[in-house]
C-alpha cells in the first residue's frame, strides 16, 4: 500500500475523474506484478491469483458491486475508467466470472442466503466461477441449448455438454444454463442452476486453441445432482436472467486498446524490419491510425452517454464489430511487414513485443466471441435500424 | 458544474441551429427547389441566400461586433450537416470562408486603402445582397494558396452568382488579399454534377484589403474542408435514410428487400460509416472550438472519413435501389452527384491523409 | 469493300482463328465510322442504322443465325472473336435485339410464316426490335411480372407497364413477356407475344438516368389488341423460352474489355493530372491492372470452353460479378486521380478521353442490370456451390 | 490439329499427375500423418520422402537424361497444388528449386571439381535419399541472392531434415554454388505456426559445383514461388471445400447455416478468389512451359494473387467455422497455419506486386 491510495476516500465516487484516474494509475503501478503485464495469453489462476489477492485487499475487486457487499459501487464512468488504466499499464484479466457475472446475477435474483453464501467467498477468493452457457451445437444460437437438468425431489439431475468455458480448469464452481422444461418454445423452459465443480459426474477437458493454449474448457455433465436451492430466481427463467446481465458490459467489447496495442507493435515490426519510411507502409499505417482514432472518437460517445448516466442502446453492436475488425485489419499488416517471419511460431528474436503470428492468431475469436460478427450485424439492422426480419 | 452547464448550453444551441435549418433543407422535404435550380446559371437561388443571411447563417461564425453571431464550429457543422441532408445549393461553406477572411480584414489594426471595402462586402454578405468567393485555388488537389500574381483560380462554386472575389497575391511583404467585384472579371464556368458549376477566374485589380492573410488563410481553409466534411456528413446520412426506407418497402420474391440478409449486413455495414462519419466530424469540431493542439489532425481525419464514407455510401445508396437508382427522376442520384462534387472540395481523402501524417506524427505511446 | 474481305470465303467458319480475326479487323478498320467510335454512350437508331446496313449488306449482321436465314453460322469462338474485334475498334452496338434475342427465338420456337415475317425484316432493318421484359414491380424477380394479355376470339388484350426498355423510342417491334395466366405459380402462365409499336394504345416514355441520357423508356399498353398469330410457341411457355436464351450471350457480361478501357482511361488521366509516378498511385494502379489480368485469364478458361464446344457452366457468373466490381473499382480511382475534376459534367479541356464522371457513372449500372450481382451471388452460392435454399 | 493433340497429351499427363498425388495426400484423407510429424525435427516423413523420389516427384522437372521425367511447370503446379490440399510438409518445392541446380551444375560443359558431387548429390535425391536445400537468402522480404561470403543464410524450410546445402557466393568471377554436407554445419531452428521450422546456416567450406548459377537460380526461383503459388491454391483450394461441408451441415437456428445469405455471399466471394487464383497460376505456369516473353510478370501475379487469396480464404474459413475452427483440433486452423508460412515464402504479395511492376511495364494500348 503506498501512500496515495491510503490517502483516497472509502466512496471513490467522491474524486473528480482526473483523481480518480491517477489513484488507480498509481495503485497498479505500485502493486501490479511486473512478470506478468501485458501477457500474450490469457493467464490461469495460478498466475493471476496474487493480484486478484491484491485487488481483494485493497477493496478495488468488484468496482460495480454495492458496497455492503464488499464492492465500490462505483459510477459506470468510474468503472471504465478503472478499466482503462488496467488496459493502459498492460494488467491482465482476472478470473473475473464470480466478479462480472455471479455477483451481479445474484444481486438482483438471488435469495439473502445465497448472497450471504457466494458473494463474500467471491471477493475472499475463495469460490473460482467459470461459465457454462455455450453447447457444440448452440454457439451464437445459444437458446437452443440442450444441457437439462430434472428435478427428482429437492435435487437437480444434470446432464448433457458445455463448451468454451472460459478457464474451466481453474474453477471450482460453474454456473449453468439449462433446459428443465422441454415442452415450452425454446427461449422459456431455461433456468440457471450454480454448481460446484467437484461434484459427482463432472468431467473437465482443456481445449487446445489456435494458440496452442488451453483457455477454454469442454465440461461434461453425467447425471450431475445440484440441490435445487443452487437455482437462481424463479425456474425457466434463466433466458431472460442471462441476457439481463449483458447490460454496460457490452461497451467493453468496443473497447479501442486492443486495436491501439496491436497498432504500436505494428510500429516496432515496421521499425524493426526497417520499412517505417517506405511510402506504401506509411500509407497502410497512416489508414490504420485514423480508423482508430474515428473509432476513438465513437467510442467516446458512448462513453459519454454512460457519464450523462444514460443506457447503451443496441447501437452498441457497432462498436464491437468496427474495433474487431480493426483489429484483424492490423494483425493482417503485421503479417505482411514480418514477411517470412510471420511463419514463426515464438516471437522473434525472443522479444515479445515481436511476435506477428502470435497477435494475428489473438485476433481471430475477436470477430466470433462475443456475439460473432454476423450476429452483431443482424443486431444492428434489425434492432438499430428496424429492417423487416 | 459550470462545464457541464456550458455544455448543455453548446447542447441547446445546435439543437436550435438544427430546427432553424428546417426552414429552408426541412427533413424528409422534397427537392422540387434543388432540381428547378440545376444546371442553370447560377445554380441556387438568390432569395434563399438573402433569407440564410436573414437568419444569421453567413454571419454564424463572424464576430458579433462585426454583425455576426460568433459562434462556434459545432454549430456551424451542425448547420452544414443539415444544408447537406437537403442538398440546399447555396454556397454557405465557401461564403464562411470568405467572411473570416474578411473579418480579419475588417478588424486589422493596420488601415489599409481597403479596409473599408472588406467592411462593406461583409456587411452586404450578412444581409445576403453579396456573395463573396475566395479565390485561393490554382491547381487540384491542394490546399495550399501559392498566390501567384496572375495565375487563374480554379474550383469556384456557384461563382456565376458572385458579386465579388477575395484574390490572395503573392507580394514581397507576404501574402495580401485583394478584393475585386465580379462584375466585369474574366470568369469561365463549367457545370458540375451535381447542377452547379465551377469558375475558373484570372484575377485582375482589386482593392487591397489585408497584407498578410496566410494564416488566417490556411485556418479558413481548414475550417472550410471540416465544414464540407459535414454536410457531407449530412449528404450521406439523408442517402441512408432514403436507402433504408426503400429497403423497408419495395418488395421481391414476395418479401421486403430489406429483409434478405444480405442487403441487411450491408445496411449494418454503412451505418457504421455513417456513425464514424458523426464521431469523427463533431470530434473535429469540438477540437476546433477548444483550440486542441491536435485540431488540424483532427480536421483531416473527418474530411478524409467524410469523403470517402460518403462515396461509399451514395454509392451503395444506388446499387440498393437497382434500376430505379439509375434514373435521373429518383432523388436517391441526386445525393451521389452531390457527394461527388464535395469528395474533392477543400482536399480529398487522400490529400488529408496526407496532411494527418504530417500533422499528427506518430507517438511512441500515446 | 476492300480487297481481303471480298477474298472471304463465304463460310467464315474455314479461316483459321487468327486469319478471321485479321479479315474482320480490316474490313471494321475500313468501313467503321470514324465519328462513331468509342461512343460514350448507345448510340440511337439514327445513329448506329448507316453501320447497320453496312454489316447487312456485308452479310455479317447475323453471326450466330444459320446461313438460309442471312446469318453467318459462326462458330461460338468465332462469334467472340468478331465481338472482341468490334470492342478493340471501339465499334458502337447497334439496335441489335432482333439479332440476338427474336433470331434465335424464332429459329427455335417460331413458325415457318413467324421466320418469314420476321427474319428478313430483321437483316434488312426493317425490323427494329426492343425487349420488354421487366416491369416496376418486377427487375431481379422477373417471374412476378403483371401486365396481362387476354385472348379475345383470335386477339390478345394487353394491359401494364414494361420499363428498362432498352432504345424502346427507335423501336417499331416490341417482344414482351405477358401474363396469360393468373392462376398458376408465377414461373408459369406467362407467354410471348410480338407487338407493333405503332399499335394503338402503346405510350413511350423515355426514362432520363443518372448519364443524363434517354438510352431506355417505360412502355404502356392501355388495351392494346395483338393478333393470337403473334404468340411465340406455345401459350403459358414463355418463361422457360425467355431463360433459354440466355445461353452463351452470358459470358458477354464478364468481357474484361470494359474494365480494360476504364483502366487506360485511368493512367491517362493520372498523367494529365501528374500523379503517374507516385508511389501511392503506382501501387493502386498496378492493384487493378494485376487484377484485370487475373480476370482476362479466368476469362479465356470459359472461351477455351466454349472453343472445345462445351457449355458455359453456372459459374460464368463469377465472370459478370469480377468483371463489373472490377470496373467500378477502376472508376472510383479515377475520381480520386481527378480529384476537384471529378465534379465536372463535361469531359476535362474538351478531350472525351478524360471523363472521370462520365465513366463513374456509366459503371453505375454494370452490377445492376444483366441480373444483379446480389443475384449473381445468389446463384454462385446455390447452382455452383450447391449450398442449401 | 497437332497442336490441339498435344494439348490433349499434356491435360491427360496433369490429370494423371493429380492421381498419383492421391497416393500420398488423398483428397478427403484425414490429417493424422501431418499431425504427428508436426512440431518435431524434421516435421516431415523421411519414409514418405523417399516415396515421392520413387514416384519420380523429386525429378519431376529434372530432365530425363539425368534420371528425371523432364515434365513441366504445368505437371508440377498440378502435383504441388495436391500436396498442399494435403498439407503434406514434405519440401517438395524447395527441393525442386536444388534440382534444377545441380542439374545444371551435373551437365554444365566446364567440368569442375564438384560436377561429380553434384551428380551424386541429384542421384540421391531423385531416391530419396538426400534432401538437398539451397541456402540462398540473407534477409526476410527479397528475391535476391547477394551470395555474400560468410553471412547467415535465413529461412530454410524443414532444415533438420537436409542431407545438403547448395550455397550461392559472390566471387570475382560471378556468383558461384558451393555444396556442403548438412552433418556438422552450423544450423539453427526456429519452429513455424505450420508445426516445421525455419533454419538458418551460417556456410562454410563445401566444394563448388558452378561457377556461374545466377541465371539458373533466378529461374528456379520464380519456378519455386510459381510452385509455391500453386501450393497455397491447394491449400485454399481444400479449406475451401471444408469450409463448404460444414455450412451444408452446421445447424443454428434451425437451420444449416450456409442457408443464410449473408454466409451464401461470403462463399461466393471467396469461391471468386480460388477461381481467379486458379487461373492465374495455371496461365503462369503455361507461359512458363511455352517461355513466353511475359512468363515473369505473370509468376510474379500468381504467387501475389496466391498469398493474398490464400490468407483471405484461410482466415474466413476460421470465421465461418465460428468458435470450433479456434480450436486446434479442428482441422481447419491447420490450413491458416500452412498459408500463413506459404505467403511469404519466396516472396510475398507486396514484393510480387513490385516485380510486377518492373517486369511489365505499361503499354499505351494492349
Amino acid at each position: 500500500m503506498n501512500a496515495v491510495t491510503d490517502a483516497a476516500p472509502e466512496d471513490m465516487n467522491l474524486l473528480s475523474d482526473h483523481d480518480f484516474r491517477l489513484v488507480v494509475r498509481r495503485f497498479i503501478e505500485a502493486n501490479y506484478p511486473a512478470e506478468i503485464r501485458n501477457p500474450p495469453k490469457r493467464l490461469h489462476w495460478s498466475e493471476n491469483k496474487p493480484w486478484y489477492m491484491t485487488l481483494s485487499r485493497q477493496g478495488w475487486l468488484a468496482p460495480g458491486w454495492p458496497r455492503e457487499h464488499g464492492g465500490m459501487a462505483l459510477s459506470p464512468l468510474k468503472q471504465i475508467i478503472m478499466i482503462e488504466e488496467m488496459e493502459r499499464y498492460g494488467a491482465a484479466r482476472t478470473n473475473d466470472m464470480g466478479i462480472v457475472m455471479i455477483g451481479p446475477l445474484l444481486l438482483k435474483y438471488g435469495t439473502p442466503e445465497q448472497k450471504a453464501t457466494f458473494l463474500p467467498a467471491i471477493i475472499a477468493g475463495e469460490h473460482v466461477w467459470c461459465q457454462g452457457y455455450s453447447e457444440p451445437n448452440a454457439g451464437s444460437d445459444l437458446a437452443s441449448l440442450r444441457t437439462e437438468a430434472v428435478l427428482e425431489g429437492d435435487t437437480y439431475v444434470v446432464n448433457g455438454q458445455k463448451t468454451w468455458t472460459t478457464l474451466g480448469s481453474d474453477a471450482n464452481w460453474i454456473f449453468l444454463l439449462v433446459r428443465t422444461d422441454k415442452a415450452v418454445k425454446k427461449q422459456e423452459g431455461i433456468s440457471f442452476l450454480l454448481v460446484p465443480m467437484d461434484s459427482p459426474g463432472i468431467t473437465v477437458r482443456p481445449i487446445v486453441n489456435l494458440d496452442l493454449h488451453d483457455e477454454f474448457c469442454e465440461v461434461f455433465f453425467d447425471n450431475v445432482r445440484v440441490p435445487a436451492s443452487n437455482l437462481v430466481g424463479e425456474p425457466n427463467k434463466g433466458w431472460t436472467m442471462a441476457k439481463a446481465l449483458l447490460g454496460f458490459e457490452r461497451i467493453h467489447l468496443g473497447s479501442p486498446k486492443q486495436s491501439a496495442h496491436a497498432l504500436q507493435r505494428l510500429a516496432q515490426l515496421a521499425e524493426r524490419m526497417g520499412v517505417s519510411e517506405e511510402p506504401q507502409f506509411q500509407d497502410r499505417f497512416t489508414r490504420l491510425r485514423m480508423d482508430l482514432e474515428d473509432l476513438k472518437a465513437l467510442y467516446e460517445t458512448y462513453v459519454e452517454r454512460l457519464r450523462r448516466g444514460e443506457g447503451l442502446p443496441p447501437s452498441v453492436s457497432m462498436l464491437k464489430v468496427i474495433q474487431s475488425e480493426l483489429y484483424q485489419k492490423i494483425t493482417d499488416a503485421l503479417l505482411d511487414v514480418a514477411a517470412e517471419n510471420a511463419g514463426l511460431l515464438e516471437p522473434m528474436e525472443g522479444n515479445r513485443d515481436l511476435h506477428p503470428s502470435g497477435i494475428f492468431i489473438a485476433a481471430r475469436p475477436s470477430t466470433i466471441y462475443g456475439g460473432s460478427n454476423e450476429i452483431q450485424r443482424n443486431i444492428i439492422a434489425k434492432n438499430v435500424l428496424d429492417l423487416p426480419g | 458544474m459550470s462545464q457541464q452547464l456550458a455544455e448543455d448550453d453548446r447542447a441547446e444551441s445546435i439543437r436550435m441551429i438544427r430546427d432553424s435549418a428546417a426552414a429552408i433543407a426541412p427533413p424528409g422535404g422534397d427537392l422540387k427547389r434543388v432540381r428547378a435550380l440545376r444546371f442553370k446559371t447560377p445554380g441556387f437561388d438568390p432569395a434563399v441566400w438573402a433569407e440564410m443571411g436573414a437568419l444569421g447563417w453567413t454571419g454564424l461564425r463572424v464576430p458579433e461586433e462585426l454583425g455576426g453571431s460568433g459562434l462556434g464550429m459545432g454549430e456551424f457543422c451542425a448547420l452544414a450537416e443539415a444544408l447537406g441532408a437537403g442538398l440546399a445549393p447555396e454556397p454557405l461553406v465557401p461564403c464562411m470562408l470568405s467572411a473570416m477572411l474578411l473579418s480579419a480584414a475588417a478588424t486589422h489594426p493596420t488601415t489599409l486603402i481597403g479596409s473599408g471595402e472588406a467592411g462593406e462586402a461583409l456587411a452586404a454578405m450578412l444581409t445576403g445582397e453579396a456573395m463573396v468567393l475566395t479565390a485561393w485555388q490554382e491547381r487540384a488537389n491542394t490546399l495550399e494558396a501559392p498566390g501567384t500574381p496572375g495565375a487563374a483560380r480554379l474550383f469556384l462554386p456557384m461563382a456565376g452568382g458572385a458579386t465579388h472575389f477575395l484574390v490572395p497575391v503573392r507580394e514581397a511583404a507576404g501574402l495580401a488579399l485583394y478584393i475585386q467585384p465580379a462584375a466585369g472579371a474574366d470568369l469561365t464556368l463549367e457545370a458540375t454534377q451535381d447542377g452547379g458549376s465551377f469558375g475558373t477566374l484570372r484575377p485582375a485589380g482589386g482593392v487591397k484589403i489585408l497584407d498578410q492573410c496566410a494564416a488566417v488563410l490556411e485556418q479558413a481553409l481548414g475550417e472550410a474542408a471540416l465544414g464540407t466534411a459535414a454536410t457531407l456528413l449530412g449528404v450521406m446520412d439523408r442517402a441512408f435514410a432514403i436507402t433504408l426506407d426503400y429497403l423497408k418497402t419495395r418488395t421481391q420474391f414476395g418479401r421486403p428487400i430489406g429483409a434478405f440478409q444480405s442487403l441487411q449486413h450491408r445496411a449494418a455495414d454503412l451505418a457504421m460509416e455513417v456513425a464514424l462519419t458523426r464521431a469523427s466530424v463533431e470530434a473535429a469540431a469540438a477540437s476546433l472550438d477548444a483550440a486542441a493542439p491536435n485540431r488540424g489532425a483532427a480536421i483531416a481525419r473527418a474530411k478524409a472519413r467524410a469523403s470517402d464514407s460518403a462515396m461509399l455510401v451514395t454509392r451503395q445508396a444506388i446499387q440498393l435501389h437497382g434500376g430505379i437508382g439509375y434514373t435521373d427522376e429518383h432523388d436517391i442520384g441526386l445525393y451521389l452527384r452531390r457527394a461527388m462534387v464535395l469528395a474533392s472540395l477543400f482536399g480529398g481523402a487522400a490529400l488529408h491523409r496526407r496532411a494527418f501524417m504530417t500533422l499528427a506524427p506518430e507517438s511512441g505511446d500515446e
